[in-house]
C-alpha cells in the first residue's frame, strides 16, 4: 500500500492517533496484498476504501476495532480520541463520495454529542434522569463485542460438511415391501351396504340375510375335501362342537350338495357315507 | 510399513467409503493421501482386506464392485432397515372392499357372481391382492362350464378383524343403522367445518404465539 | 436377552443408522423391529452404548445429537476425507454468524432486536439464508405494532453443529452482567458528582473508586 499524503482529507495528527500497529491477521485484501492496518494517513486508494468499509460489520465494529488498536479497555474509551478516529474515518469515506450507511453517520452523531457533552460544566443533577450517552454507548460496546465473539465461537464449533461427514453406506437389494393397508370391520359393511343399493337398483338380485355359520362351515367343508379322495361322511362333524355344530354341518353339507359342489356316495343301504368334492 | 500406520490407513479408507456416499477406486483412495505419506497400491489393496475382515459381523460389508469398492449393509439386515424406507399404506379401493364385503358374506363365491351383485367386473388385480394378504383363499371349484373358482374367507381374515367365526360378523341389519349412523357422522363433520372457519380467521397465529410451543430446544 | 440377540440388534442399528444416512431417535431404531422382537428403550440404549465402544479405532464413531443418534467419520479424519470432495466447505459470513449467535442465545429474537444489537440492518438475504438451510424458524410474533417474526434456532441447526441441547454451546463471552455494569457505571457517575462536590472520602466502594477503573478519569 502506498504511503502518500496527497490528497490526504485529513490532518497528520491522525498517524499518530492510528497508533502502533497491533499484531493481527489482515483486514482484508486488495489487490491480493494483505492490508492489515488502516493506513497511516487515512489517505486511503477508493478500491481500498470500498473493501474497507466491507470489513467492518457496522459502526460498533468499527468502534470496537479502534478501541482495540489504542489497546484501551471498553470501560475506559478515550471518547475524544475515539471520536476523532472514528470522524476521521467518516470523513475519508465521505470525500471518496462513498455511500455511508446511515448507521455510521448515527453513531458519527451520538459520539458528537458524548464529546460535546464531556467538554460543557456538568449540569447539577438536573438530568440525572437522562441516559448518559456514554454510559449507553459503553453497554452498547459491550454487548455487541459479546456476540461478536460467540459468532467466532460458533463459527470453530465443529460442523457437519466441513469437520464432521455423516457416515452412510450403500443399500443392499430390498425387499419390495409393500406395506398392507388398514381397514376397518365397519367399512366392509359400508361396502356391502353400497353393493347392495346398486344391486337393488339394476338387477332383481335378492340378498337376504345369510346364516354366516352355515356359509363358512360351507367353506371350511370344502376346504378339507379333494376331489380324489372320499372322506367319512362322520368326519366332517366334530361332536364336541355340540347339537348346534352337528346341525350347521348337516345344513351346510346339504347346502353344497344342492349346489353340486360335493358328492355324497352311499355303496349300500345303511352302508358307510362317503364325501368328496367334485372332479375339476 | 507398521501396524499402527496399517490401522491409521484402514480408518481413513473407512471414514472415506462411508463419506463417499459413492464407490471410490484403489487410486482415488490413495490420492486422499499427501504424497509423502501416499499408501503403495499393494498396501492399500492389503488394508482393503484388512477392512473386510473387520466388518464381520457387523451391519454392513466391503463389497468391490466395477468401478471400486464400497461399504454396504448387509443384505440380511433388509427386512429391518427397510423399514426406515416403508412408505404409508395406502388405501383399499372401493371396489376390493366391496368384493371382499360379499366374499365375507356370500362364500363360497365365484367371481361372476361377484360381478353379477356389484353390476361391474371384478378385475384380476383385486382379486389377487386379496389372495396375496391371505384373507381369501379358492376353496374349490364350481361344477358349471369353466369351473370357475370358489372363493372364501380365511383364518387370517378373522384373525385380523378380531372376530372368531364368522358368525361374529356385524349381521346385514345393521347396515340400516349404519346408515344413520353414516349420516350422522357427516352432519357432525359438517358442524365441525362451520365450526372451525371462522374460528380460523381470527385465530391468526394463534397457536405460533404460544409461548410453551416457541422454541423446541429451549436450554435444559 | 442373551448376548447373541444383543450383537443381531446392535449390527441391525449399525446398518440402519448407516442406511438411513440421518439421525434416528430410540423409538425410531425400536420400530425398525417387529412387535414381538421389538426391543425395550433401555435395551435399545445398552445397544447403543455397545454400537460405540465398538466403533473404537474405527473411521467413524456414534453420536449423540439432538434429534437422536448419528454414525458419522471421526473428525481427526476430516482433512483427509475432505478431498474427495472437489468443492470447498462453505464459509459463512460474519452478518450471518453474528445473527445466528442472537438468534441461537437470545431466542426468541426479533430482527429489529438483532439489529439493535448488532447496530446495522439485518439483510433480508441472511435471514432467508438461514430459514432454507432450515436452521432457524419463525416461533410467533412479538405482540408490538406490526407484529414482527420471533425467530429461533430449530433441532437442524443443533444437529448440524453436531449438539444435543443449546446448553451445549459454548458460554458468552466471560464478561459481567450487562445489568450489573449499567450499575457499576452510573454508580462511577454518580461518584465523580460527589467528587466534584464535596469530597472523595464517601467514595469507599472498593473497586469503583479504582483509579484504573473509573472511566470518568481519562475523559477529557
Amino acid at each position: 500500500m502506498t504511503e502518500e499524503t496527497t490528497g490526504s482529507t485529513t490532518a497528520d495528527e491522525s498517524a499518530e492517533a492510528l497508533g502502533a500497529p497491533a499484531e493481527q491477521a489482515p483486514l482484508a485484501r486488495v489487490s491480493g496484498k494483505p492490508v492489515v492496518d488502516l493506513p497511516r494517513d487515512l489517505y486511503i486508494p477508493p478500491d481500498a476504501l470500498a473493501v474497507f468499509l466491507e470489513a467492518f460489520e457496522g459502526p460498533l465494529d468499527l468502534l470496537l476495532y479502534l478501541i482495540r488498536r489504542q489497546n484501551m479497555d471498553i470501560l475506559n474509551i478515550d471518547v475524544s480520541e475515539i471520536t476523532k478516529q472514528y470522524m476521521d474515518y467518516i470523513g475519508a469515506v465521505e470525500a471518496m463520495r462513498f455511500e455511508l450507511a446511515a448507521e455510521y453517520l448515527v453513531m458519527a452523531a451520538t459520539l458528537a454529542e458524548i464529546k460535546s457533552r464531556m467538554l460543557l460544566p456538568r449540569q447539577e443533577s438536573e438530568d440525572e434522569e437522562d441516559i448518559d450517552p456514554r454510559a449507553e454507548l459503553i453497554r452498547r460496546l459491550q454487548q455487541y463485542e459479546r456476540f461478536k465473539q460467540a459468532a467466532e465461537d460458533i463459527d470453530d464449533m465443529p460442523r457437519l460438511e466441513r469437520d464432521n461427514f455423516v457416515a452412510s453406506a450403500a443399500l443392499p437389494r430390498m425387499p419390495s415391501s409393500q406395506p398392507h393397508p388398514d381397514v376397518d370391520l365397519r367399512e366392509i359393511l359400508f361396502a356391502l351396504q353400497g353393493v347392495l343399493k346398486r344391486a337393488d337398483l339394476f338387477t332383481s338380485h335378492h340378498v337376504e340375510r345369510e346364516r354366516l355359520s352355515t356359509r363358512e362351515r360351507m367353506s371350511s367343508i370344502l376346504s378339507v375335501l379333494r376331489d380324489d379322495q372320499f372322506v367319512t361322511f362322520e368326519s366332517l362333524f366334530t361332536p364336541e362342537e355340540g347339537r348346534l355344530g352337528v346341525v350347521v354341518s348337516f345344513l351346510a353339507t346339504l347346502e353344497l350338495v344342492k349346489e353340486q359342489l360335493i358328492e355324497v356316495v352311499q355303496a349300500e343301504v345303511l352302508g358307510p357315507i362317503h364325501v368328496r368334492a367334485r372332479a375339476v | 510399513m507398521n501396524e499402527e500406520n496399517l490401522r491409521k490407513i484402514q480408518a481413513i479408507t473407512e471414514a472415506a467409503l462411508l463419506a463417499a456416499g459413492k464407490p471410490l477406486s484403489v487410486d482415488q483412495l490413495r490420492d486422499l493421501f499427501e504424497e509423502g505419506e501416499r499408501p503403495a497400491r499393494q498396501v492399500m489393496e492389503h488394508v482393503l482386506l484388512l477392512l473386510e475382515q473387520s466388518c464381520q459381523g457387523r451391519g454392513f460389508e466391503l463389497k468391490k464392485i466395477a468401478s471400486g469398492y464400497r461399504l454396504q449393509v448387509r443384505e440380511e439386515f433388509a427386512p429391518w432397515v427397510g423399514r426406515l424406507f416403508e412408505e404409508k399404506p395406502q388405501r383399499y379401493s372401493r371396489a376390493l372392499l366391496e368384493t371382499l364385503a360379499l366374499i365375507a358374506y356370500r362364500q363360497p363365491i365365484t367371481r361372476s357372481e361377484i360381478e353379477d351383485i356389484r353390476g361391474v367386473t371384478v378385475s384380476s388385480n383385486i382379486v389377487r391382492t386379496l389372495l396375496e394378504r391371505e384373507w381369501v383363499r379358492v376353496v374349490g371349484h364350481r361344477d358349471v362350464p369353466g369351473r370357475p373358482a370358489m372363493y372364501a374367507t380365511t383364518r387370517q381374515f378373522l384373525d385380523y378383524f378380531n372376530l372368531e367365526g364368522l358368525d361374529q360378523m356385524p349381521p346385514l341389519s345393521e347396515i340400516r343403522d349404519l346408515e344413520e349412523i353414516g349420516r350422522e357422522i357427516e352432519k357432525n363433520m359438517q358442524a365441525e367445518i362451520e365450526f372451525e372457519s371462522p374460528a380460523r380467521s381470527t385465530g391468526g397465529n394463534g397457536e405460533d404465539s404460544n409461548p410453551d410451543n416457541a422454541p423446541e430446544q429451549t436450554l435444559h
